[in-house]
Parts: structure tokens; sequence; C-alpha cells
């Protein structure tokens, strides 16, 4: 049922980065084949060169990483934390039942040893768990925990739209049931934030229980400061392989700045996200290494499409025109970045070229739109202040539709305000700059359009598009489903409800000679094989 | 002493009652509630099941009744943001704090306090006015600035110190602690200063020198200790402040302090902990407070009879010199 | 020493108040300096709209974006090709403008209610000073935060978050004065001629009261340029593309680590503008105060 | 007025205090206060001098300079000599000052609410006096000052009091118990009874006078009441603008009055004796100390004066050993001012 990945995703696999410091590192890691080659081979390298708990090679016991924002939950399912930071943590203190393997788009096994849909619907999905897992606290993995994790989602539209309840066949056997079906059910239960608990952990101490995983680190709880530090221990119980670094701790540094000069003074030995115009200057350190890669996560402008001056297709259409992707991608200074056409990368199955040329920057055609608006020609635009880029692109936005006769003011608020003033049934915004990191399946795009709730900025009710979301997941053939997310893009461009911007590249870096880092666009990296050599 | 410290204790509650009620007025007046934050992709009704688990859909006063009820059982309530009692995130972030405010102020009094006298005695000479100069300097610099500007000297250029956190001892504080001692610095030099040549001009000065006591002494004797007053209030005001958190200079170095969580809580809307927060910070600056007071008391006879008689202090000592922002 | 004051006393007769402030003042070398700053911003500020083509200051211009400093560019530019020497000129408008607006926010709520406290005394005065110290119990940048997190952001906003946070001082520095002042003989007389409470406030007390306001107020504007700039740096700040000083050290810092200089002007103007108040506020209190004089 | 009387002259050859050509300035950024000016002064063994003057004449400055604690900024000794007990003060190391200061000389000030450090307890402040000078130890010291406290009328048990606890007559007692602490041979007492008031000033007096038996102390006693000159004073020297206009001894000063000024001061008392009588206080103000005339700085008050008076300098005229007065108008042979020839 799996459908091939397209090249350029191959391009940003998972690397091991041994070896591609001497010669990789100074190009942007991105998007070619060669490049992909190459750290496929550093990697196959660095497989070989890794010892076998011999001391031959030492490595460093403690290492520590700079996050860009604060890890405010341990608890995989906890509310509210299912964002990329804590996907990296909890990628390396649990273990879900499925690993999504970036190089070939498959689902492997991860805790799940096999698994099969027992319907052509894809309603009911048998699993078969492995047995010879342990949590952190030496209960033994079983099926109760995976039916109790599952159970204990309440706040995942992505779980909850169809996941109905399990069947538990045997200590590690279990039938999951949905209410209706979803091809990319598997693909949904890769993501870090269904990461499986220990139902006696949890059941025993609400607050902290779901802390215990079977990941290779161990939380070690007196060293947390909430937000600000997390320690981690390794897990010698681990079922797979173990690293060896003996111990991690995750820091959180807001400004991307510090978190390079704590980087440069080996203070830290990993960070994540460059300023784009210090990548320059952090290649030409010869301790650090930096990696460039593309991600999936789409900048992107939405109307509020049920209110206001935006309910107005031809000022959507004028905004759409005047808007030119690639001055705001270098006002950003983000070299690796990509315009976006549709909410399908070329890094994404059904990306298409049929849309390239739909809406390109055209000053005249906007202004051909103006004219239609009538006097309806002002926009407030609603900005994230906790987010630089938000702030330069509104910045150049607002001078791009100047050009073209439309007035845009700039109304800045904080991360609660925004969603606040966004809520789908109680929006008060006109139009807002806004990202959202995708998920590779291609069903994932449809929470911009779901009826209801929070992701779909654009407060779209399109009956059209629902009836489009259902029909591709519950569809099995492949080209099938292209046809209906094929239908899904057009409709928006058409009616311009959101405007996809770009998906903006990210960068790591890392002490010279990190390894064992894997990179995933999605940003659900995985930490938890990472080592320095010494 | 025991009626005055008691007296404080009972001043205290209505200004706790007073301040959380601020605090939650406040943030709900404020766009989003924490619902909003972690709320990030629900549907309309997880979130409404959310709201009304929070009690965000009864009015303001209730969820303070609520709390007003928690608090009175010695409960300081539980933060939605990081699913923690907030007395263990303020426990987890008050020892660097302490750690960072008592250093500054340490380096402060180590420094300022002998400048001070050196630039009243001295007055009008060169020490004087470098350091009157120095002073105001320091007093105009914003210091996430200064923070800024030691980090990329002392950690980037230089890489002799670290540029973050509190992981590497006495190194990690020197940079922050600097930074929040440089404003502290000045405010103290020149609050000992303007105090001593005030009481360097008393009579008693003049009678101490006419029966002979040595001009040193006269000073380090006579003058200092009649001088203390105004120098202990800025100094008790400065830790309170510190204790509080210094909010910028937490941020800059990612100093896990409690300004710095009071901040990501309030952006979080995460009324529990702010409330909890500022709560505990009055508790402790209502501590510092008492602590400078019984000093006054050692220092001043006069205040000695008066907390002897249970009366509060009315008014701190005047104060001259400017304040750090 | 009695002579000294004897003498100076002499000369109040002669000179008048504000000719005796003025006086003491301009023999004060730093706050001259301190002055002469200030009147040169005012008059850069007030008139930059007339000589200087706004273009230059939000003109973006990617192609020469984070140019170190040099001969065309004196700061340097930004990361959108800004000249930086423009924008921190610019700026000045703003932090001034902050700094006034904010204090004046602060001095029509704060002194009314320092005054109605020390004049009436009893409960009035209890009231007022109790909710005075739940105020002030919240750290003032916190109380910043706060109240730009309700308004959000905007210039006006961010003024009007400052002043409140630096009200508590005036009610303060205002009850303090007036209790001085209040039960003066002129007081008590007027108050016996059956004048009413208000006229005997702002006619015979205030006036008399001005010195501390006065000498306060200069120094708050200092505090309050630092405490908007701090505001701005936490990313509560102004909107885009305004150059306010703060702003520009809040975008500056996220390049902190290879365009130093792009926090380093703001931050000298910030310096140097609070510098020029702060020896303003210093003289002007020595020169007001005659038996404080040094 | 009490009874003047010649006080018995106990002449004895060591001269305890000598004062040459004293001037004192206050420099002010810009002027200059000429406070003390080319005033002599000499004063022998257990005698009394009273310094009278109206408040600005300079008593006080001379008291300080003769301790050598002028403020410094802005006051400056210009000129003159100082000798105290054979001790050139004006030429003596810091260290060698501090031992004559509180050991051979002390001083009384003028307001004892200000005098007393209200952080110290009195047996404190009076004890580091003895302390030292008398090279002792701690308790001895201590108890020499419960010995002074009881002495000056205090209770020994409130050795351990603050001033604060004190009463403005007990806080002068406990100034002038540190001034005695160390059995000074001259004493300068500024104006000691002037904050007080009027029953506690005389039991103060009093005391001074029982002190000055016990411990043979010469003595500047500054006021500008003449009735306690009367009472207590050997010799008399009348300030006015920084200069001594009249000096002598008590009887040759108040019987043979010399000087307008003093004779001014004279008819400023009341007269208790005739009740109906009207005060003739002296017209007119203090000058300028920044502007003193070349010549007689009182001429513009003066009844007598001549053009001259205020243009020429005076010179000092003896009238006996000891009298010596400051008036040109004795140039005239025949003058004499109204007092003598009643």
């Amino acid at each position: 049922m799996k459908r091939t990945l397209s090249f350029a995703l191959a391009a940003l696999l998972a690397v091991s980065l041994a070896g591609c410091g001497q010669s990789g590192s100074a190009e942007p890691a991105a998007t070619t084949a060669a490049a992909a080659q190459e750290t496929t081979a550093a990697q196959e390298q660095a497989e070989q060169a890794e010892p076998e708990a011999t001391g031959e090679q030492g490595y460093r016991e403690h290492l520590t990483i700079a996050f860009e924002s604060q890890i405010t939950d341990l608890d995989p399912q906890g509310v509210g934390n299912a964002n990329e930071i804590h996907a990296k943590l909890f990628n390396m203190t649990h273990d879900t039942l499925f690993n999504y393997n970036v190089e070939t788009g498959e689902i492997d096994p991860e805790l799940a040893t096999s698994w099969e849909w027992l319907d052509d619907a894809c309603t009911q999905l048998h699993v078969t768990l492995r047995d010879d897992v342990t949590f952190h606290n030496g209960n033994k993995l079983t099926a109760e925990d995976v039916a109790f994790t599952l159970d204990r989602v309440q706040t995942d539209t992505q779980i909850t739209d169809y996941y109905d309840h399990c069947e538990i066949l045997g200590d590690h056997e279990l039938t999951i049931v949905l209410k209706s079906g979803n091809v990319d059910f598997t693909y949904i239960l890769s993501r870090p934030f269904d990461s499986i608990v220990n139902k006696a952990a949890v059941e025993a101490d609400p607050d902290f229980g779901g802390t215990i995983g079977t990941g290779v680190w161990i939380n070690n709880l007196d060293g947390y400061v909430a937000g600000d530090r997390i320690e981690l221990i390794r897990n010698d119980n681990y079922w797979g392989e173990l690293p060896p670094t003996k111990s991690i701790t995750i820091v959180h540094i807001a400004n991307a700045s510090s978190r390079l000069m704590a980087l440069e003074s080996d203070e830290v030995q990993l960070i994540y996200k460059l300023e784009p115009t210090e990548i320059e200057l952090a290649r030409s350190n010869p301790d650090v290494e930096v990696n460039e890669f593309a991600t999936t996560r789409l900048y992107y402008f939405a109307f509020n499409t049920s209110a206001g001056p935006a309910e107005d297709v031809n000022l959507r259409k004028a905004v759409a025109y005047a808007i030119n992707k690639d001055d705001l991608i270098a006002a950003v200074g983000d070299t690796g970045a990509e315009v976006a056409k549709t909410f399908y990368g070329n890094a994404m199955s059904y990306y298409t070229e049929e849309f390239d040329e739909d809406i390109t920057y055209d000053p005249e055609k906007a202004k051909e739109y103006v004219a239609l608006c009538g006097n309806n020609t002002s926009l407030k635009l609603m900005v994230n202040t906790s987010d630089n880029i938000f702030k330069t692109l509104s910045e150049v936005i607002q001078e791009e539709l100047r050009q073209v006769g439309i007035t845009m003011e700039i109304e800045e608020v904080d991360s609660a305000g925004i969603s606040a003033n966004t809520r789908y049934d109680t929006a008060t915004h006109e139009a807002m700059l806004y990202s959202i990191g995708l998920n590779t399946w291609d069903s994932d795009m449809g929470r911009l359009f779901s009826v209801g709730t929070n992701s779909n900025k654009a407060i779209v009710d399109d009956s059209r598009i629902s009836e489009l979301l259902l029909e591709g997941s519950a569809c099995v053939d492949p080209a099938e489903r292209g046809e209906y997310y094929k239908e899904i893009q057009a409709i928006n461009n058409d009616q311009c409800y959101y405007l996809p911007l770009y998906y903006c590249s990210t960068t790591i870096a890392y002490h010279a000679g990190l390894q064992g880092i894997t990179i995933n666009p999605t940003g659900y990296f995985d930490y938890s094989q990472i080592c320095l050599p010494e | 002493m025991h009626r005055y410290i008691i007296k404080r204790i009972l001043m205290l509650i209505p200004v706790i009652v007073g301040v959380s009620l601020l605090v939650f007025v406040m943030m709900d007046m404020a766009p989003g509630t924490v619902v909003d934050i972690i709320g990030g992709e629900m549907s309309t009704e997880e979130l409404a099941e959310l709201n009304h688990q929070l009690g965000y859909d009864r009015s303001v006063f209730y969820r303070y009744f609520l709390y007003m009820k928690d608090l009175l059982h010695g409960d300081l309530g539980t933060s939605f943001i990081y699913k923690m009692d907030v007395w263990d995130l303020y426990m987890q972030r008050l020892p660097a704090t302490l750690e960072l405010a008592g250093a500054s102020v340490l380096l402060a009094i180590l420094l300022s306090i002998p400048l001070g006298i050196k630039a009243a005695t001295g007055h009008g000479g060169l020490t004087d006015n470098v350091s009157m100069v120095a002073a105001l300097l320091g007093l105009s610099m914003p210091n996430f600035w200064l923070g800024m500007m030691l980090i990329v000297l002392f950690s980037n250029r230089l890489g002799w110190l670290p540029s973050y956190g509190a992981t590497d001892g006495i190194k990690s504080l020197i940079l922050p602690a600097l930074t929040i001692g440089t404003g502290l610095m000045a405010t103290l030099t020149r609050t000992t200063r303007s105090s001593m040549l005030d009481v360097l001009r008393a009579d008693y000065l003049r009678t101490a020198r006419s029966k002979g006591v040595p001009e040193k002494k006269v000073v380090s004797k006579h003058a200092l200790k009649n001088a203390l007053i105004p120098i202990i209030t800025i100094i008790g005001t400065q830790l309170g402040n510190a204790v509080g958190g210094a909010v910028v200079t937490e941020n800059v170095f990612a100093w896990p302090g409690v300004g710095r969580l009071i901040i990501d809580a309030i952006n979080q809307r995460d009324t529990t902990t702010v409330t909890g927060c500022i709560i505990m910070t009055t508790v402790m600056i209502c501590v510092i407070m008492m602590v400078v007071d019984i000093i006054y008391a050692f220092v001043d006879p006069r205040l000695r009879a008066q907390y002897a008689s249970g009366k509060t202090r009315k008014r701190a000592p005047k104060v001259r010199g400017g304040e750090a922002a | 020493m009695s002579k000294n004051t004897e003498s100076v006393s002499r000369k109040y007769r002669k000179r008048g108040k504000l000719g005796e402030i003025w006086h003491h003042f301009k023999k004060n070398k730093g706050a001259m300096a301190g002055l002469i700053i200030l009147i040169v911003m005012f008059a850069v500020a007030l008139t930059i709209d007339f000589w200087l083509d706004q273009e230059k200051v939000i003109g973006q211009n990617i192609r020469e974006k984070l140019q170190s400093p040099n001969a065309a560019h004196w700061f340097g530019t930004d990361e959108m090709g800004r000249d930086m020497f423009w924008r921190v000129v610019y700026g000045s408008r703003y932090s001034l403008a902050i700094g006034f607006v904010a204090v004046i926010v602060s001095l029509i709520v704060g002194v009314p209610l320092g005054a109605a406290a020390g004049y009436y005394g009893g409960k009035i005065e209890g009231l007022i000073m109790r909710v005075t110290d739940i105020f002030s119990a919240i750290p003032s940048i916190l109380m910043g935060v706060v109240i730009v997190s309700i308004l959000g952001g905007s210039t006006i906003n961010l003024m009007i978050a400052v002043g409140i946070s630096s009200v508590p001082n005036f009610v303060r520095i205002t009850r303090a004065a007036v209790l001085t002042v209040k039960n003066e003989e002129y007081v008590e007389a007027a108050r016996a001629l059956g004048k009413t409470d208000m006229y005997i406030i702002f006619r015979h007390i205030l006036p008399n009261c001005l010195s501390p306001i006065i000498v306060q107020t200069t120094l708050r504007v200092a505090s309050a340029i630092v405490s908007a700039s701090s505001l701005s740096f936490l990313g509560l700040g102004i909107k885009p593309p305004s150059p306010e000083w703060g702003a520009l050290l809040t975008a500056g810092k996220t390049y902190i680590r290879g365009y130093s200089y792009l926090c380093l002007f703001p931050g000298l103007a910030i310096m140097i503008t609070v510098l020029a108040f702060n020896m303003v506020g210093d003289g002007l209190r020595d020169a007001m105060d005659p038996k404080l004089k040094r | 007025m009490s009874e003047i009387r010649p006080k018995d002259t106990v002449n004895d050859d060591s001269t305890v205090l000598d004062i040459q050509n004293l001037t004192v300035y206050y420099e002010l950024e810009d002027e200059t206060v000429k406070a003390v000016n080319d005033i002599s002064i000499k004063l022998g063994k257990k005698r009394i001098l009273g310094l009278v003057g109206e408040t600005g004449a300079g008593k006080t400055s001379t008291a300080l300079a003769i301790l050598n604690l002028l403020p410094n900024p802005p006051g400056v000794i210009k000129s003159g000599s100082i000798h105290v007990c054979g001790n050139d003060m004006l030429n003596l190391s810091q260290k060698e000052l501090e031992e004559i200061r509180g050991g051979t000389v002390s001083m009384i000030f003028q307001d004892p609410m200000t005098s007393l450090n209200p952080v110290y307890s009195v047996g404190d402040q009076i004890a580091e006096s003895i302390e030292l000078h008398e090279k002792c130890s701690r308790a001895e010291a201590w108890d020499k000052a419960e010995e002074m406290l009881e002495l000056v009328g205090i209770p020994r048990e409130r050795i351990h009091e603050y001033p604060h606890q004190f009463s403005g007559g007990m806080k002068q007692r406990v100034v002038i118990a540190i001034a005695l602490a160390c059995n000074p041979k001259l004493l300068l007492a500024d104006e000691p009874t002037t904050a007080l008031d009027v029953t506690i000033q005389a039991q103060v007096l009093d005391m001074m006078c029982d002190l000055k038996q016990k411990f043979d102390t010469a003595m500047i006693f500054i006021t500008h009441d003449l009735g306690i000159v009367a009472e207590i004073c050997d010799e008399v020297a009348v300030m006015y603008a920084g200069r001594i206009i009249e000096q002598g001894t008590l009887e040759e000063v108040f019987n043979s009055t010399k000087h307008p000024y003093t004779e001014g001061l004279f008819n400023s008392l009341p007269d208790i004796e005739n009740r109906e009588a009207e005060l003739h206080p002296i017209q007119g103000m203090m000058p300028d100390p920044t502007k003193l005339p070349e010549g007689c700085a009182f001429a513009p008050r003066c009844p007598y004066a001549r053009p001259e008076c205020i243009s020429t300098p005076q010179t000092e005229r003896s009238f006996s050993e000891t009298h010596k007065v400051l008036c040109s108008a004795y140039d005239d042979p025949s003058f004499r001012i109204k007092r003598e020839e009643r």
C-alpha cells in the first residue's frame, strides 16, 4: 500500500554525521541526491567504525543539547505538548509502536514487531508487540499499556477522531479498533506523542508516571527544572542498541545567537536552529559542524474567511498576487527555504507541478483585483511577536501590499493572544501569519481545513474539502487518493483561503565529530544515539 | 520584637490577598488563557471541555475564590503548563535566583561601600569624581544590553566564561552577577556617598574629632554606623528586587531563576504559576525587609526602642540617590 | 556652615527662585553636558521629519544587508539593509516620546493620589497606600509585561504600561512631600480662611512639593526609557518598522554573535540618553535643594 | 544686672593659650567669608575668658581654629599662630593633634541635641575619649566614664543608655562629661547653655564652675549672654565681624566700657530694676562678612561714627596692660562714649 518517496525526501535522510564534517558540512546538505548518497555513505562508515562496547575509542560521557524553546511536560500524552520540541524529548525517553523510516517513507517495527489491517476499510489494526521490553521502572511492556496509552489520548484530534477502543488479545497482542477508516493511522501512531507509557506507573503517580517510558534515556527527575533543564541517564536495560554516551542534559536557550555562542565555547554540543545570517559564521568555525536541510514546516498567510474584509475573495486574491515569495525568503535569509505553491512541498508525495504557475507574483494582476474590492482595501494582520520571522515577513508583506494599494496594519500579539483571537468559533482576526509543522503523510494537511478545530486558522468551512478529506483518508488506492488531494489544492488556489508561503529550512549545528543524529524533515529528530568521540 | 514581627506578618496578609486578586484580574484581562496555549489544535468541543475543567467558563472571581480556598490550606495551586505544583516549581527556581541575588548584592557591598566612603571623605577629589561618573554610567546602562555585551566579550570573543545557565558553579555566576551588580553598585556607591556626606557634616563627628578620635576611626566608627541606615535600606530593596527575579538578566543568560519562570508563565497565561510565584516573592521580600528592620535595630538604638514598643517603622528612612530600574 | 546658608539665602532674595536654581544648575558641568545632549536630541527628534527622507529609515535594501560600520553606513546596516545610523537617530523620537509620555501618565495618576493620601490622611491614606503597596509588590517589569499583554503591543500601550508601573513611586514621593508641608503655617492659614481642600492642595501644597516631584520626574524619564526598552527586549514592543531603540536591540540580539554592532549602537544611544537625564536630574536636585548642595 | 566685682587675678606664668594674629576665611566658590580677622588672645591657667558677640561674629570659628578643626574646605586659616600649652596647633602632625584634642584641649559644642552620636551609648562616647588619651584598658575607661557621669549629675546606671533617652539638659551634661573626661588644660565652651532652658542653664553653669575649680581648667566661654559672662568670667573679649573690638578683664570691660559696640550691647539689655526703661537695640545689621570694609565694620551702625571710620583701618589702643580697644574715635583724646559719661 505504500507509496514511493520523492527524491528530495531521500536527500534529507537520516544522517549519522560522522564523516561528512570534513567535506560535506561546508555546503548546504540539502537538496541533491548526491548529497544524500554521501551522507548515507557516511552513516555506513560510522556504523562500521562504531566499536562494540570496547574501549578502543573514547567517547564523551556527558553531552548537553540546547533547545530553542522550553519543554514544559515530560509526559508524551500531556495536554498541549504536541510539538517538535517535545517530540525530540519523547524520541529519547519513550518508544512508539511504529517507527517512521525517513529514508524509505515506510513504517518500520519499533515496539510492534508486526501488524496488519484486518479489513479493507482500514478500521481494525492487529498489532503484535515485542516481548522483551521493560519500562524504566522495571515493569514489562504489555498490550494493556498500549491500550491504556491510546485511551489516555484526550485532546489530539488526529487520534480521537478515529480511535475507538482496543481489544486485548494477549500479553503482547491486541487489535486497535477505529471509528472510521484511516490508512495513515500507523503513521499517526509513529508520532512521538503516541509513545507508550506504563499503566501501573501512571496510575500510581498521575503527575509524573507518564515520564516513565521504554526509551534509551531515563528522565532523572531530581535534575529536572521545569522549563529550563532536563537530565537524562542512559537506560542500560534498553531493548535495542545503546549509545556510548552516559548522560545527556537538555537545556533551554531561547536566543539563537546565544545558542551558537554556547556551542562555540563547548558549553553545549548540539543546537537546533541557527539564525540564517549566522550560518556562514558558524561554518567558518572548525570546531562546529553545520547541517542545513529542508523541512515540512510551512509558513503561511491565512485570511479569516468567515468575517471581516477578507470575506471578499477579490481582496484575498489581490494579496495572493501581490506577495513575492522569493523576496520573503530572501528577507528572512533562509537560503534553504523552498517556495510553497500548495500544501504539498516537493518533499512530499502528491506534489505536482500542475499548480506551479497558478498563483505567482504579479502586482498588475493584484491591482486589478484591488480595483474589484472597492473601498475594502485595508487589512489588519495579526502577528505573533514571539517569533522574529513573523515580524520580518509581516514587514515585507506590508511593504509589498502598499505597492499595490492595500493598507495593511500589523497587530502584534503574543502566542496566547494569537491563539485566543483565532479560535475557530470566536475568531476576531482579519488575517494572520502562522506556520504549521506538517507531517509527511498525505492526509496531514487536512488539519488546516478541519472544521471546528483550532488549526483551521482561515476558519474555512468548505463542505467539498471536508468531504474530499474523509474520502482520502479511507482510500487505499494511491492514485485515487491523489485525485482527491489534488482537488483540495485546486479549491484553495481558487479561493485563496490560505496562501502557502514557503517551507523553511532549518539547521542543526554541533560539536565537530558528533554522531548519531537522525534527522526528520518534520523536526521530530531522534537524538537518542548521539555520541561524541574524543 | 516578637510583637513587631507578628504585626509585620499580619500586615502581609492583606497584601497577599490584594496582590493575588490583582494578578488574577489582570491575567484575565489579557487576551487568551492557558487553554489557548495548551489547546493548540484542539477542536471546539475539546476546548470547551478543557475550559470547563480549568474553570475558564466561570468568572475570574470564581476562580480566584477557588484559588484562595486552596491557598488557605497552604496550596499554591498547580501549573497547567508545567503540570506541577507551583510550590515545587518555585522551589526549583529559587536556589538559582538566590544565588544570583546574593552574589550581585555581595559584589555591590564589597565594592560600593568602600568606594562610596572614599568618594565622600575625599569629596571633590579624583576618586570622588571618577567613581561618581562611573556610577552614573553604570546607572544608565540598560542591564540586558550590558549582559549581551559581556557575553560577546567574555564568553564569545575571549572564551573565558560560560554564556548561559547556572551549570558551571562560580564561573557561570560571574557574568550575570556582574550584569545585575553594575546597576546595584552604581546605586549603592551613590547612596553610600551621599549618606556619608550627610553624616560627615554632622555635629557629632566634630565632637568625635574634638575628642581626638583619629580621622580613620571617625569615619569608620562614628560616621559609617550613622550612614548605614539608607545603605541598608538600599541593599534590602535591591535584594528584594533581585529575589523577585532579575527578569531581563535571567533572560539574557538563560538563568533558571524565578523571574524567567514568571515571564514564561505570563506569556503562557499560567495564572496559578504567576500568582503563586508573586505571592512567594512578596513573602520573600517581606522576610528580607524584616531582616533589614532587625538590622536597623542593631544599628540604630532609636529604632530599637520603636520596635520594642511594638510600633512598626513608619517609613523607610529617606534615601537619596537614583534607583536602578 | 551657618555663614554659608546665610549668604545663600541672601542670594535667593536677589535672584528669585528660578534664577537661583539656574545659577546653581549651570555651575554643574555634568548637568550642563546632559542638558546640552538633551536639547540636541530634542531638536533632532522634533525636526527630523522635515529634513530626513523617511525612506532612509524604513526603506529596505536587501542587497546591502548586514554591512559592518563603514563610511557610507556609519553604524552599519541591519538585516534588511536599512542604515542603522539613521534608524538610531530616528529612534530618538520614540524613546524620548515613550519616556515622557510614560512619566506624564504616572504623574497624572500618581501625584493626585499621593497628594490626597498625604493631605487627607486617615482612611483615604490607608486605602491609597495599601493599594500602592499591592501594586508595588509586583516587580515593575512584570507589571509592564502583563499590561502590555493585556493591551497588546503598540507604542501607546508601551507608554501606558511603563507609566502605570511607575505610579507607586510618584504616589509615595508626593505623599511624603505633602506630609512635610501639610502642617506649615501658610496651609493652616489658608484652611483658617475657609479655602476648599482642592484650592489648598493645588494652590498651596503642590507648588511647595514641586522640587522632589520634578527631580523624580527627570530621573523617571530615564528609567522609563530603560524599562520600555527592556519590555521591547522581552518581545513586547513596538510595531515594526518603527526603529525604537529597544526594538532595534531586540532585532539585533538575534545577530549578536556575528553582528554585535547591531546591538552596540542602539544600546549606546539608550545609555547616553539615560545618562543625560540622570545628569540633569542630579543637577536639578542639587540646585533645587540648597541644603543638599555639595 | 548682678554686681561686678574684681576677681582675684591669679598671676600664673604659664600661658595656656596664645593666639597671635589669627585670620580665618571661608573660601566659597565665588566669594570669601572673612570670618576671623587678625585676632590675638592670650589666656593664663585657670582663667576664664568670655568671648562675646552676635551670631556670626566669628566666635565659633575662633574656637574651632584653636582645635585646628575648621571644616576644610571651605575654612582656611590664612595667617596667625595658635599655641596651646606651648604646642603650635597649626604645625602639628595629625597624630599629635589628635593627642592634644580631647586631652589638653577639649570643646563643648553649642547644640547638645546634635553633638552626641545617636548610635553609641553615652558611656561609649565618654569612655572613648578616656581610652584614647589615658592609655588605659577599656574597663578602666568605663569606670572612669561612670565617675564622670556621676560628676555631672547623672546616675551611673544610665551609662548604657543612648542619647535619645536623655533630655536636652542631660545631654549637655554628657557633652560636658566628655569634654572634661581627660582633665583638659583648656576647655572651649561654645554657648553651652544657649540651647537649654533657664533653670537648667543655671544648673549647668554652676556645675561648670565647680568643675573648673576641681580641675584647674582654663576656659574660653563663648556666649552672647552678658549676664553669664559677668557671673563666671575673669576676662572678656568682644567680637564684631571677625575682630576683637574690645578686650580686657571683666572689670575693665564691664565697668569702663570703651567701644561703642560694647556699649550698644549693654544698652540692649533689659534693665530688671527699671522695667519702664526703654530698650536701646543697636540699629542695623551685621555687615556682609564677604564684603567687610577697610576700616571699622561697625561704623555703619555706630552712633559716633565719622566718615573716615569706615575707610581707614583701625588701630589698637591700650587703656591698661590688659584693656585694649579697636576704635579710632579715641584718636581724639576727648572722646568718651555715653556710658562712660553716665
